[in-house]
């Protein structure tokens, strides 16, 4: 039986490093300022860090390249390490062991390497074009990853007990403004939610929003105010990204005849290009208007708040799209 | 370039290391009191490196500072007006309102790179701008900085090797300051000095007292002379202690009280303005008046920034390519 | 008065290299083993090895994120080093440097970072997973970059010289598939085929098949061998990825009402979802048929011959699809 | 383990060198005439680090070996029939089809890790491999090799400061060969040994003679037990020279034919052989003999991997992941 409490997406997050290293002691933590009393930049470790201390939450020196590289060491030696870069964007220092050794490994020599790589990623909250990146593209890409990106407490928790339990490398999306701003029903216990599979955040009939992260929530906002025009709108929070829960959308387009794709990242060859596509393709006979996309502008992420809330997309933006579209 | 100075300069010295602390205070204040827009960064500690080498610099030579450097930045050139507008995110700012904090204060009509936040991606890049020196037979010098924590990075090592190997008039200081965030040297490295890491690539060493603005001076003048006449690259370890968390949000206490009272002892700003006065080339009345002047430079810098217009979100488009 | 005369894609390339290093004394070419006298791994740079020297040719240890690192240093000096990485694949090692160095110093502070960066990609010649690859995506995705991917030799030639010229950093594709096997007339002299303008590979007025670099030739003996059915295929080479013409993209599919994507690169979230979903969006009125993609597998790319072959699109499979889109 | 070997071990060196060789060769002649595809990579002159290093560990210790390092992989045990049908790409072969060459030779029933061609990304995977042992009390080592070139990368050196830093039962045995492709050492660093990159990071270095098995095999035994007993990582500096081209398509034309004979003199096999029947361990018809058993070996795994067939264009699709 499990009990439902609520708790803020950053402690789903907290909760789920500690039900997982308390069942599974090939579990480990590693990314600079994880450990010792300090427990990582958002805090998000710190809990594992004091129940576990510095042998299971391990202090890295600045260089994603190695740890992520011995993450995969460690994995192949059946270990699930589960590591921490402190923001997203810093990803890119490591991409090359994570695109070339870790995506690729299994289907080269049969051998599974099941790591995390914990991304907080994101911005709206004034930190500039180097720490409020969103590069799931770039992952998405690349065959042999998958990539999760939960927009709800309960789907923090239990995706990430999912990714850690996943035989393959899983690079897990966080988005930091949710940190301590969103609080949500989260299950007691150590249930996981299964990557691949979307969730319908909202029912509705004339217009499909596929979106996922930070995103949803202005989806649902935006939904809340057409339901005013007398637009119901079906928002489809995705969870995971590779792989796609393509079925989920297929079946929502199908009965609204109108899709939006929505994301915080960039939108051009962003993961919204792909879906879009997808949909195109596949639901081709059962649109009733273009396919439409919002993200963010293609320049690096301004800093200054009248640039940033101009770069990203906001429930504003939504409502106003799904008016045109369904006026088209 | 010579490496001693004469008292005009040693004079400089202390007005900048003021200045920049003046500056530096301020940031601190005004964020803590809710005036500022994300987080900043505190330098306090680390004058002596960001003033001493920035001072060491030929007029035509490229700096590529970092978080710490805010010294560095002033003695270049670049105006606390332009600083505080950038770090408020206003349209004077030198970035416009798009980079946040010391982030991309680069500015080539001053000779001073930018930095982006993945460290130490300065370093190549610096280095690079030494290279394009020697390639047009210029008597130009590149010095860049980084930390502790970026010395263990790889391209901290693949930049020494590769200005060894094409003996580059490039200079790295390494603000050696005991922590990376909240990670401290022993969790870092297994080493006890960074120098180490300098003949690892043929590159010369040298440790200084980073809070003796005279020693980084000297050390680092000697290293530009010498890249000048050709004789390639030196790595210059300069010791001394982050004296504030990482950036303002930071409370640091994963720092021994201890550890912050012995460096305290040492304050560089004070150290050099109490080393001036005993030989006599400052009065305490010089003292006062100069800390008064720096004291009303920063405030009228405030002002202004605080007033300067927040760019106008029509321009957010404009500029992503050279055109 | 220039005069045409037929070129290797590989000797435009070096053609390219030598005509602008001789007008502009701040071009250098940098890489792994580029220099002396063995000219690279393709010897693509041997010519200009042997004309120029070590001083302008120079050979780099093997740190590509270095060396990427001091190409933006010297480009913001004022110079216009074009960097050689061994294989495209190897762009992963440099990764960091290019996409968040050199893609965002314009916008943030305003200097200009005037590098190329020559990736010879593709694959076809039984070079396994890491000799391979294809990964615009990742650059396409980013912003501040720009993308070219020439498919001729006379493409090949002009587009270098306009990539060295440009003020931002260029990524610039070169298909390796095509070095030696394809001849073509390339101009003499130093004009330049100008970045962002597409070329009609092949008119036609039943399908357009969106495509660039080696897929473009796929795609032409593919529209050969249906003009076969009586369906003719206009054909779009990009030549440049970021920015694309995306008129040239609208005015084909207006005419022609079916719009194939066909690229090397595998399909998942690849440049051709942004393609595919631009002209869903921008031309749904126009479409007669679902916008269809043709790419590699969302797998490494494998290196026996059965696999490899069956890996990548062939002109056989572009035929089968434009046969489905026209019977849709 | 001991440091020394009996005369068992001494032969059992003789004999799988004399097979590396006879594989290597094989190879060379095979893609020469027309018979391979892609590719292939010769380590003509490495046999003594391979095998040397490869045969210093014990059952349950892991290895990540390199291009060079085919008598690596054969010494743990992977047999020449599924190296040889990996390199023409059958389904027998390691990879199924899916790597090439030497590439992705990994096989962990027998603790090999496969490498990728981004050089050095074993490194810090095998690292890697030595905290999982560490973090599990378990006495087990993880070894790994490296070249010149890649010794100026910066994995190396991250990868290094990460083992001293964790004290990890680790061990780096650096393949200084000269080269890397056509880049001689002194095109890419300054330094004249690269054991000098040990102390920037704390790990203890040696040089060996790369072309002396004994030598290569006494100094890896030591690093081992060394690692082994909780003292952490060392790096080897295997000092030999690459005898044919980069890979087989290149004929090392830039290599200075002196450079050659030179090292030819010290051919590692023969050189190891000849020691052998010199102390009387070996005498000249066991050689013959054992010359005869590896041809005889080598010919028989190149029947079966030429017979083998082809994957099935149908499997292309599976295992990209683990299920
Ligand atoms: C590649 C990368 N990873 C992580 C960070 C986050 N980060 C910013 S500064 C810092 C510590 C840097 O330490 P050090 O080099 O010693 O410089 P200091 O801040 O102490 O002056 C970290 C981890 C970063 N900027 N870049
Ligand atoms: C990151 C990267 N860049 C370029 C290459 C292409 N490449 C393959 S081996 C090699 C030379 C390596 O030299 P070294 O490390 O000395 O090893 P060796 O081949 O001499 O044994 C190069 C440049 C590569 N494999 N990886
Ligand atoms: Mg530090
Ligand atoms: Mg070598």
């Amino acid at each position: 039986m499990t009990e439902i409490r609520h708790l803020t997406y950053l402690d789903a997050i907290a909760e789920a490093l500690s039900v997982e290293m308390e069942r599974d002691p090939n579990v480990v933590v590693l990314g600079t300022d994880v450990g010792g009393s300090f427990g990582g930049a958002f805090k998000v470790t710190k809990r594992v860090a004091t129940q576990f201390g510095p042998r299971r939450v391990r202090n890295m020196p600045m260089t994603e390249l190695a740890f992520i590289g011995a993450a995969s060491g460690m994995a192949l030696m059946g270990m699930r390490p589960v590591v921490e870069v402190q923001f997203a964007d810093f990803i890119s220092t490591g991409f090359d062991s994570i695109v070339q050794f870790a995506a690729t490994t299994h289907y080269r020599w049969g051998a599974a390497v099941p790591w995390v790589i914990r991304a907080p990623s994101d911005g709206g909250i004034r930190s500039g074009p180097f720490h409020s990146q969103n590069p799931e593209a770039w992952f998405v890409h690349t065959p042999g990853l998958k990539v999760v990106a939960p927009a709800t407490p309960a789907d923090a928790k239990g995706m990430l007990l999912a990714s850690i339990r996943d035989d393959n490398p899983v690079i897990y999306f966080e988005a930091k403004p949710l940190y301590r701003s969103l609080k949500g029903p989260v299950p007691d216990g150590s249930e996981a939610i299964p990557i691949g599979v979307a969730r319908i955040a909202q029912e509705g009939d004339d217009v499909t929003i596929v979106t996922y992260g930070s995103t949803v929530h202005d989806s649902v906002q935006a939904a809340a105010e057409l339901a005013g025009d007398g637009v119901t709108v079906e928002v489809i929070d995705l969870r995971s990204l590779k792989p796609m829960d393509t079925d989920a959308i297929l079946e929502s387009v199908a009965k609204t005849g109108r899709a939006l794709v929505v994301h915080a990242a960039n939108r051009m060859a962003g993961v919204g290009a792909e879906i879009a596509a997808f949909i195109a393709e596949e639901a081709f006979g059962h649109l009733d208007a273009p396919v439409r996309r919002l993200g963010g502008m293609d320049i690096p992420i301004p800093f200054s708040p009248p640039l940033e809330d101009t770069y990203r997309v906001s429930a504003y933006d939504i409502v106003r799209t799904v008016r045109e579209m369904v006026a088209w | 370039m010579t490496e001693s100075l004469d008292s005009a300069g040693k004079l400089n010295l202390a007005y900048w290391m003021r200045l920049t602390r003046t500056l530096d205070d301020a940031l601190v204040a005004m964020w803590k009191q809710g005036r500022g827009v994300g987080g900043t960064f505190s330098g306090r500690g680390h004058e002596a490196i960001a003033v001493g080498a920035g001072y060491a610099l030929g007029p035509d030579d490229v700096v590529a500072p970092m978080h710490r450097d805010l010294g560095c930045y002033l003695v270049r050139g670049m105006s606390p007006e332009r600083i505080l507008a950038n770090q408020l995110g206003k349209e004077a700012g030198v970035t416009k309102g798009r980079d946040a904090n010391l982030h991309g204060l680069g500015d080539l009509s001053l000779n001073i790179i930018g930095f982006v936040s993945h460290l130490p991606q300065s370093l190549p890049v610096a280095l690079g701008a030494a290279m394009a020196f020697q390639y047009r037979e210029e008597p130009r010098v590149a010095l860049t900085f980084t930390g502790d924590g970026s010395s263990n990075t790889g391209l901290f090592h693949e930049t020494l090797n590769l200005a060894a190997v094409q003996k580059a008039p490039f200079v790295l200081v390494v603000e050696n300051n005991q922590y990376a965030y909240s990670t401290p040297l022993h969790e870092q490295m297994a080493i006890d000095d960074i120098v180490v890491r300098a003949p690892a690539h043929g590159v010369v060493g040298e440790i200084v007292d980073g809070n003796d603005v005279m020693a980084v001076y000297s050390a680092v003048a000697a290293a530009v002379a010498r890249a000048r006449r050709g004789d390639g690259p030196s790595l210059i370890e300069a010791k001394t202690m982050r004296m504030l968390g990482h950036a303002i949000h930071d409370g640091a206490e994963y720092v021994p009280a201890e550890l912050l009272e012995k460096w305290q002892q040492r304050d560089p700003v004070t150290l050099w303005e109490a080393a001036l006065v005993a030989e006599g080339a400052l009065s305490e009345a010089t003292l006062e008046r100069l800390r008064g002047e720096c004291h009303d430079e920063i405030e009228a810098a405030i002002e202004y920034a605080e007033r300067a217009p927040l760019p106008d979100p029509a321009t957010i488009g404009t500029g992503v390519y050279a055109t």
